[in-house]
């Protein structure tokens, strides 16, 4: 029965704070460049406006790739533990996370897949250069901050000698947190969170002005509801990730999303004081500082283990 | 250079059969001056000279060994001879067929007279050689080649004149299959190729020696007919 | 069933379709097809048969020697996985060669191909399988060879690079053979526990170069890309699929059966160690060509270089000899058999409808007239990314649990990033394939045929159904390994079965499928859209002109710039080189023969004076 | 038990009736040679199960062996004279039609006459005889390698004696040298007494004896003649040259080094000299254009791993040299015939206008192809078992020596894979050249693809069943390399 | 100086033989070549015949006059060399068909020129 409840909560947890985090976003923005900015509750507004309006379609595939993405990104949710030790219990498990012995964070590494997966398949049934320029874009920008972000969560998985998300953080409950054993890597994975979350100084894949939103180019409607609905949810994922991984999770589910909030105006401090760069230079630059952050790290790890 | 380099190379083959005769005895000499030369064993052709004319009853020790001891060599020496005929043949083939008849003058007459009139003399004298092979230094070689100048006389002389190729062809097929046959006869009276089955009769005696010399026509005929044919393939006439 | 009646029955079958050729063309192709699936079948029946019942002695007496069949659980889980690639792509066959000249040749050289590995995995003395291992490689090269224009230098670089390995491994037996007079496999396991590690090391390198070759590891891999690509297509799907894994089969026989795993793990010291180099060998492998896949443009080779890395990932799991690694080994070997052969057949299928076409830059917008081949493209990428679901997702994560438990984060790496560079590629693949716009010319392009269809759902489902329920190959692999003395893993249905780093793909796969209904239903609640045709895109106000704006042309452009100058292939530049200068040598020595009769006698009268020199000067005799 | 010396006596008998028989009718010549290799292998075969118990010892003249000549039927001389006869009645068959031009007649006699003087090198006991046989076989390959009187034909001819009148000369020094030393020439009894003198002038002698039969026998250096002599003749006669006669000269000095001499210390230079042998051939064979040259380059390279088997002084090895003696003069027949007419019906021996030959002369490419196959050794083809035999020996001595030069002799392998194979694909994969005449004569009669496919057939099956050879061998091996069974054999007592 | 004595015959023939040999290697011309190889043939028949002489020996023929074994010269190297005069005479005649033939192609007996085959 807790294993039903926690599958239905985490990915509704994900959903509104994901959504709320959004709202925010543009708030923090909008302050940053002197402006006042919506009130940050709009994408709800936004979605629930969306899901009303009739939109076109390219075919099947253009609506099966949006629900690819988002069922993606919810499986996602259940697989990465939202706080809670035995400290504090508020269900039998002691982790909020209904998936916690279904393979871990290697699994988690796939299910994010299937986000950008989802979304090229969609925009490239659409026909439109434009969208098909994004989803290039997003590929390469997807290989630039794998190679660092990878070498993060190999330095993470040796330093506690497991995949399993939850007992990476139980261990890091009951030693240092990661951001101390492992600071390199945590600084690299720090770089590259934008990257990963498509925001500014990295969101070419969706320039506006540049390739009409690239692979959100076709999309209206109900569809680019969902998507935007995706994008809360994977922004949510992310930085859910970057708090298992290095600021030791959550005693419980407040401190949890506390911390995740804390990283996030971090990031939106960056998204908002930076300009957009190319992709080249995004590659290069994940490639560069990053890269060797988190190799250097690794290195480390890997020598005194 | 190449001279330089052939003579070096010759320099050093030489050098290795100079230090040949250097060690023990060599050949029939060396060994009979070690005092070597026994007579039961073959060495050195010690048993043949000193049983071949009681073992064959012919005079000419050289013939027995030729045509009895070592016949299957000489077997094979009339085979050589007959394939360099054959292929000589074979080779000028084309070359016989694109020639023409050669317009040269006819010899003069008392040339032409002469090759005539020594012609039988000659053959007399090579059949003379090959039959008494087994009692004389000669045989069956030298008789025919003897009796090839014979024809080589008349290619010169008489132009136009020669031997027909029908006739070599039948001489020396008959004589090859004849020389065959005789060393047949012996695997099938005697249990051996080229057994000596005949009665030798007595030493130095024109019938004498077996087989010997019947083999010694046989290869008279052969050599003479094939050197014969050489001549006249190499005479390069037209047919 | 005997492993004799499999191999006679595989035999005959090309012998029969080859003399059927010359007699009617629907005699011929109803034969091929019966034959390749009464293969299937007989296999499958003689399941579980092993044990010394089933072992033959076939010819008594091969000079000197006992040639020998047998079945055991990794020759039968090898064969039946054989049997099935091999009569999927002979039913592929019959519309993809449809009309097609020399198909008794084509028909009867897959059925040889498919004998001659069968006869590797059946054999019990390592002299027949030589022999078979021979056969399947001239069959191989004949039918690379098959497509003419440049097929005839793949077939060529295949044959000669093929024979260099005969070699090393004629040597690698006939020495096991000098050493302990026997080639009996089940012999040889026990007779080699006492010997050197430098020997061993000795038979391994050797073996290793002939299995490297096929298998087509790091230095050893030129022919491959070639030969994929020049194949005809449903080839290609059991080359990739099969045939280059008989280099896999090969170095699990010889590693594990033969020398033992606790020799294998002990064999060199500490970096120096061998198992330890051929893991960093498939590593190198698993990048590599998968970043030189993504600078591919033709269909075919893309994917051939996908199965070079794809073979890394095997060695990886392999090489360490840890339960986990080899299972994942094993098992990454069927599965890249499937997906790689779906790939290759819906390439196939792609090539067939538009006249052969497989450059991706002329490609696009097939999605529309080519369903089902647009969803076995899809399954399949997704099995060679190693999606969740999907089988290659299984055998990856074994692969990488082992790597990361066994403490060697590096080669994790390496094989994550070549993750990384098989999605790009592999989108690349769909996208310029199926997705974007559709040229005019394919406007007419129809379905693929039904007997192209039926083996292309058919991976798809083994896909998925490996996916959710590893433990159906897995058991068997469980046995395979038991025969071998591994550990066992804790096997479920669904996974494995250990604590914390458990796997259940279906808890996973009821997330996903609930997930799905979820946001389907969502999608239902909102307002339906309309649908238009895939021309009527945004354009900034203007119609999309058709057919000319299609962004597939250098697809990765700024990746490749950066990436390319460093990706060559060094070492086929090196092969081509070497080849040169050989061939320049080999003129240089036939001037030996200058035509002049003075030189000849010259060589003669030196050879004379050379040897009596060596003999004045060093006494040789 | 017939006697073997009708080995030599009947087709010889033969021979020398065909100018009468030539003269009765045009046609009848044409089928002698059948016949008379048809005996041959008859008897041979029906010889061989007496060989294997003890050699036959044959006297000549009816004295025994030292006093006079004699033939010594073992199981190895046995064994070459069946593969001569087999082989030599397969071509004979082919004969019968190939040749069209020329004096056929005379074709007929010589090509008996070769055949004979192989036989005689393999049978006989004597080393003056071993030379006069020698010299059958040689001076009538020279007169068929010119047979058609062709430019190339005749130079090929000429070169080819000018090498091999100073190879039986160097061979007749030999001689000399051995008969000065011993007062002998069966070879038994100067094997009996050769271990008693040991000395610088032994060495000579065999010096002279291995370079004279060396340039039979194409070793390198001294195979300059063979690629002339080899592509130039008609292509019987190459399948003969290449498939026996160059064997006959390495039987000659194997004979001479292992039984006569039982000089096993100069084995490792025959065995290095075997390898650059095999090298030197292929390497040259890879950049051939003309088909039958390639074709003769590779003999080379074959006969180099021959004599590197039979360097190796153990009973494998040399059954492995044996073996391959058979296969590759199977498979080399074979490839010459079948090229044969495929040359007459492409007008040219160019690699290239054999492109698409498969599609046009099915059966000649597949038989060819069986051909190619075996010679690279690839099973279940009968090279594949010789050659594995030879590496099976190699890896049996277990030295370092010899396994470093297998190692080196398997790249030429390997090259001799890439050059068939590759015209393996021209046949079949390459499109036919436009400008190629076709040409009625290349029609393949019976008479061709009788022997042809029946080379194939045997090459599959000795492939499959090597033991219908495999049993021969042993005892042959043993018959080379037991020198005391021999010289007791002989000798009598 | 005995040494001399008593090898002059084989200086004499193996000296023959070497120039015979020198000619075939350095002269161009076939029929020097031929007549190089001819030399070099007589050298080892002498060579042969050599080898069965023993010092003031006699023919091995008997007669009526002369019946004693002792004194004879070895009577087999006489039967080697009648043999190999044959061969060498067969040897002389294919050679000097084919320098026929090989002129009536080339043109020429130079050796250096008649190089249709070769590599």
């Amino acid at each position: 029965m807790t294993g039903i409840i926690q599958i239905v909560l985490s990915p509704l947890i994900a959903f509104v704070v994901g959504v709320l985090f959004l709202g925010l976003a543009r708030k923090i923005i909008a302050r940053v460049h002197r402006r006042y900015g919506p009130p940050i509750y709009q994408p709800v507004i936004d979605v629930v406006r969306m899901m009303s309006q009739r939109s076109i379609s390219h075919g099947a595939l253009f609506e099966l790739g949006v629900v690819l993405a988002l069922a993606g990104s919810l499986v996602t949710v259940m697989l990465i533990p939202l706080g809670g030790t035995e400290a504090f219990q508020p269900f039998a498990h002691s982790v909020l996370c209904p998936l916690s012995s279904s393979g871990g964070l290697l699994v988690v590494m796939y299910l994010m897949l299937f986000g950008p997966l989802g979304l090229a398949l969609g925009a490239g049934a659409s026909a439109n250069p434009n969208a098909s320029i994004g989803v290039s874009r997003k590929m390469l920008l997807a290989l630039a901050y794998e190679v660092p972000f990878l070498l993060v969560i190999l330095a993470v998985m040796s330093q506690y000698g497991s995949i399993s998300l939850t007992e990476i953080v139980a261990r890091q409950q009951q030693a240092s947190w990661g951001v101390l054993s492992v600071p390199l890597s945590a600084v690299a994975a720090f770089l590259i969170l934008p990257a990963m979350l498509g925001i500014r100084p990295f969101d070419l894949v969706t320039a506006p002005q540049e390739i009409a939103s690239g692979p959100l180019a076709e999309y209206g409607g109900t569809c680019l509801a969902l998507i935007t609905v995706q994008k809360a949810i994977h922004l949510f994922v992310v930085i859910a990730l970057f708090v298992d991984l290095f600021l030791g999770g959550g005693v419980n589910l407040a401190t949890f999303l506390v911390k995740m909030l804390a990283v996030f105006l971090a990031v939106e401090m960056i998204n908002a004081v930076l300009p957009r760069v190319k992709i080249e230079d995004a590659i290069k630059f994940c490639w560069k500082w990053p890269t060797a952050l988190a190799f250097v790290q690794m290195t480390i790890t890997v020598l005194s283990k | 250079m190449r001279r330089l380099i052939s003579l070096l190379l010759l320099l050093i083959v030489a050098l290795g059969i100079f230090l040949c005769f250097s060690g023990a005895s060599f050949g029939a000499e060396g060994a009979s001056r070690a005092g070597k030369l026994t007579e039961d064993k073959v060495n050195f052709g010690r048993r043949y000279a000193s049983r071949g004319l009681e073992e064959n009853k012919a005079g000419n020790i050289v013939a027995s060994v030729v045509v009895n001891y070592r016949g299957f060599d000489t077997l094979g020496e009339v085979t050589v001879l007959f394939i360099a005929a054959v292929g000589l043949a074979a080779i000028l083939h084309a070359r016989r067929e694109e020639a023409t008849p050669s317009k040269a003058e006819p010899a003069s007459l008392i040339v032409f007279t002469g090759c005539r009139f020594l012609f039988p003399l000659i053959l007399l004298l090579g059949a003379y050689i090959f039959i008494h092979g087994h009692l004389t230094p000669g045989g069956g070689f030298q008789g025919g080649a003897v009796v090839a100048s014979g024809f080589l006389l008349i290619y010169l002389g008489c132009r136009g004149r020669g031997l027909r190729s029908a006739g070599v062809a039948v001489a020396e097929s008959l004589s090859g299959l004849a020389f065959l046959a005789v060393a047949l006869v012996g695997l099938a009276v005697g249990g051996s190729f080229l057994l000596n089955f005949l009665p030798k009769g007595s030493a130095f005696a024109l019938f004498s020696g077996g087989v010997i010399p019947l083999i010694y026509v046989a290869i008279g005929f052969k050599v003479g007919s094939e050197l014969g044919g050489i001549i006249d393939n190499l005479s390069g006439e037209a047919r | 069933m005997s492993p004799q009646a499999i191999l006679i029955t595989a035999f005959a079958g090309a012998g029969l379709v080859f003399l059927a050729g010359k007699v009617h063309s629907h005699l011929r192709d109803f034969l091929a097809v019966l034959s390749s699936l009464a293969l299937v079948g007989l296999i499958a029946w003689s399941h579980g048969q092993y044990g010394p019942d089933n072992e033959i002695v076939y010819v008594p007496d091969f000079l000197g020697m006992e040639l020998a069949l047998r079945l055991n659980p990794l020759a039968w889980f090898f064969a039946i996985y054989i049997a099935i690639i091999n009569a999927a792509s002979v039913v592929f066959s019959l519309s993809y060669m449809k009309g097609k000249e020399k198909l008794g040749f084509y028909y009867s050289m897959m059925l040889l191909v498919n004998a001659g590995m069968l006869g590797i995995v059946l054999s019990g003395d390592f002299l027949s399988f030589y022999i078979f291992w021979e056969i399947m490689s001239w069959s191989t090269y004949l039918l690379i060879s098959y497509r003419r224009g440049p097929a005839l230098h793949a077939g060529m670089k295949y044959i000669i690079m093929s024979l260099v390995g005969s070699c090393a491994m004629l040597v690698g037996i006939l020495s096991l053979y000098a050493q302990f007079g026997t080639l009996q496999i089940a012999e040889l396991g026990e007779a080699i526990a006492g010997s050197s590690s430098g020997y061993v090391l000795f038979i391994l390198m050797a073996m290793g170069i002939a299995f490297g070759v096929k298998f087509a590891i790091l230095p050893l891999h030129t022919w491959m890309p070639d030969a994929h690509s020049e194949a005809v297509s449903p080839f290609s799907a059991v080359l990739s699929g099969v045939l280059v894994r008989m280099g896999m089969y090969g170095f699990l026989l010889v590693m594990y059966s033969i020398v033992g795993l606790k020799t294998i793990l002990n064999l060199g010291a500490g970096f120096f160690n061998f198992h330890y180099i051929l893991s960093w060998l498939g590593a190198i492998t698993i990048v590599i060509p998968t970043f030189i896949a993504l600078l591919q443009n033709d269909a075919k080779k893309l994917l051939a270089w996908h199965g070079i890395g794809q073979g890394g990932y095997m060695i990886l799991g392999m090489a360490f000899g840890t339960s986990l690694g080899v299972a994942g080994g094993i098992f990454h070997t069927i599965n890249h058999g499937s997906y790689i052969a779906l790939l290759f057949l819906v390439v196939g299928a792609v090539e067939y409808r538009t006249g052969g076409v497989r450059d991706l830059n002329r490609l696009g917008g097939l999605i529309q007239r080519m369903p089902v081949a647009f969803f076995g493209c899809l399954v399949g990428i997704m099995g060679l990314i190693g999606m969740p679901l999907t089988n290659g997702f299984v055998s990856k994560w074994f692969i990488y649990k082992t790597l990361i438990t066994e403490g060697h984060p590096f080669l994790a790496f390496m094989a994550f990033v070549g993750t990384w560079g098989t999605i790009l590629s592999v989108y690349k693949l769909l996208h310029n394939m199926f997705l974007g716009q559709l040229p005019e010319k394919y406007k007419e392009v129809r379905k693929a045929p039904i007997s192209m269809q039926i083996p292309i759902l058919f991976f798809c489902f083994v896909i998925f159904l490996f996916g959710v329920l590893p433990g159906i190959p897995l058991r068997a692999i469980q046995g395979i390994q038991d025969t071998m003395g591994f550990a066992p893993l804790q096997l479920t249905m669904w996974g494995l079965a250990s604590g914390a780093g458990a796997l259940n793909m279906l808890n996973i796969c009821f997330a996903i499928v609930i997930a799905f209904a979820v946001v389907l239903l969502l999608m239902r609640l909102g307002a339906k859209p309309r649908r238009v045709p895939q021309e009527d895109s945004y354009a900034a106000g203007s119609s999309v002109p058709a057919g000319k704006y299609h962004h597939s042309v250098e697809f990765y452009n700024p990746l490749y710039q950066m990436i390319s100058p460093y990706l060559k292939d060094r070492v086929d530049q090196f092969y081509y080189w070497a080849a040169d200068k050989a061939q320049g040598v080999f003129e240089l020595t036939r001037r030996i023969y200058t035509g002049y009769a003075g030189t000849y006698v010259l060589y003669i009268i030196s050879f004379l004076a050379l040897l009596i020199f060596l003999q004045l000067a060093w006494e040789i005799w | 038990m017939v006697s073997p010396i009708l080995l030599i006596a009947v087709p010889l008998g033969l021979a020398f009736a065909i100018p009468v028989l030539g003269l009765a009718s045009k046609r009848v010549p044409r089928y002698v040679p059948v016949i008379a290799m048809l005996f041959n292998l008859v008897v041979s075969v029906s010889l061989l199960p007496h060989a294997l118990k003890a050699p036959i010892v044959v006297r000549t003249a009816g004295w025994a062996p030292p006093y006079s000549i004699h033939l010594v039927a073992g199981p190895l001389g046995v064994l070459l004279s069946s593969l001569i006869a087999l082989i030599g009645l397969l071509v004979a068959v082919y004969g019968i039609d190939y040749i069209r031009e020329g004096a056929k007649v005379k074709y007929q006699i010589l090509y008996i006459l070769m055949l004979v003087g192989a036989t005689g090198v393999v049978l006989t006991g004597d080393i003056f005889n071993l030379f006069v046989f020698f010299e059958v076989l040689c001076i009538s390959s020279y007169a068929l390698v010119a047979y058609r009187g062709d430019s190339t034909g005749v130079e090929a001819g000429a070169k080819y004696l000018i090498q091999g009148a100073i190879g039986s000369g160097l061979v007749l020094i030999g001689i000399g040298l051995v008969y000065g030393t011993f007062g002998t020439l069966t070879m038994a009894d100067i094997a009996a007494n050769v271990s008693s003198v040991g000395s610088f002038r032994l060495f000579v002698s065999l010096a002279f004896l291995i370079t004279g039969f060396g340039v039979e026998a194409a070793i390198f250096p001294l195979n300059g003649w063979l690629p002339d002599a080899h592509s130039s003749a008609p292509s019987s006669i190459s399948a003969i040259l290449s498939g026996i006669a160059i064997k006959a000269g390495l039987y000659a000095i194997a004979r001479v080094v292992y039984t006569v001499y039982g000089a096993s210390s100069i084995l490792p230079f025959l065995a290095v000299l075997g390898i650059v042998t095999l090298l030197i051939g292929e390497m040259c064979a890879f950049g051939q254009e003309d088909i039958k040259r390639l074709l003769a380059f590779s003999s080379i390279g074959q006969m180099g791993l021959i004599l590197f088997a039979l360097a190796l002084a153990s009973a494998t090895g040399i059954s492995g040299a044996v073996f391959l003696i058979v296969s590759h003069g199977l498979a080399k027949a074979l490839l010459f015939l079948a090229s044969g007419y495929m040359i007459y019906r492409t007008g040219s021996r160019d690699i290239s206008s054999l492109n698409g030959i498969g599609k046009r002369m099915p059966i000649m490419s597949l038989c060819f192809t069986v051909g190619a196959f075996s010679l690279i050794g690839l099973p279940p083809f009968v090279g594949f078992a010789s050659k594995f035999t030879i590496v099976r020996a190699v890896l049996g001595t277990g030295s370092t020596f010899f396994i470093t030069l297998l190692a080196i002799g398997l790249i030429g392998t390997v090259i001799e894979g890439a050059y068939f194979l590759r015209i393996v694909q021209g046949f079949y994969f390459k499109p036919a050249p436009e400008d190629s005449p076709e040409q009625t004569e290349g029609k393949v009669p019976f008479s061709a693809l009788v022997p042809v496919g029946l080379l194939a057939v045997l090459i599959l099956t000795i492939g499959l069943f090597p033991g219908i050879v495999g049993r021969v061998l042993g005892p042959a091996a043993d018959d080379l390399l037991d020198r005391t069974a021999y010289v007791q054999h002989v000798m009598g007592d | 100086m005995s040494f001399l004595s008593s090898y002059i015959h084989y200086i004499g023939c193996f000296s023959l033989i070497l120039i015979g040999l020198y000619v075939v290697l350095v002269k161009p011309n076939l029929i020097k070549v031929i007549i190089g190889i001819n030399l070099m043939g007589t050298g080892v028949n002498l060579f042969l015949v050599t080898v069965g002489y023993i010092h003031a020996g006699t023919a091995p023929i008997f007669s009526e006059a002369a019946q004693q074994p002792e004194g004879m010269v070895d009577p087999v190297p006489q039967a080697l060399v009648l043999t190999a005069i044959v061969i060498g005479v067969a040897v002389l005649a294919l050679a000097l068909s084919l320098a026929i033939r090989v002129y009536d192609h080339y043109g020429t007996l130079d050796l250096r020129k008649i190089k249709a085959l070769r590599w």
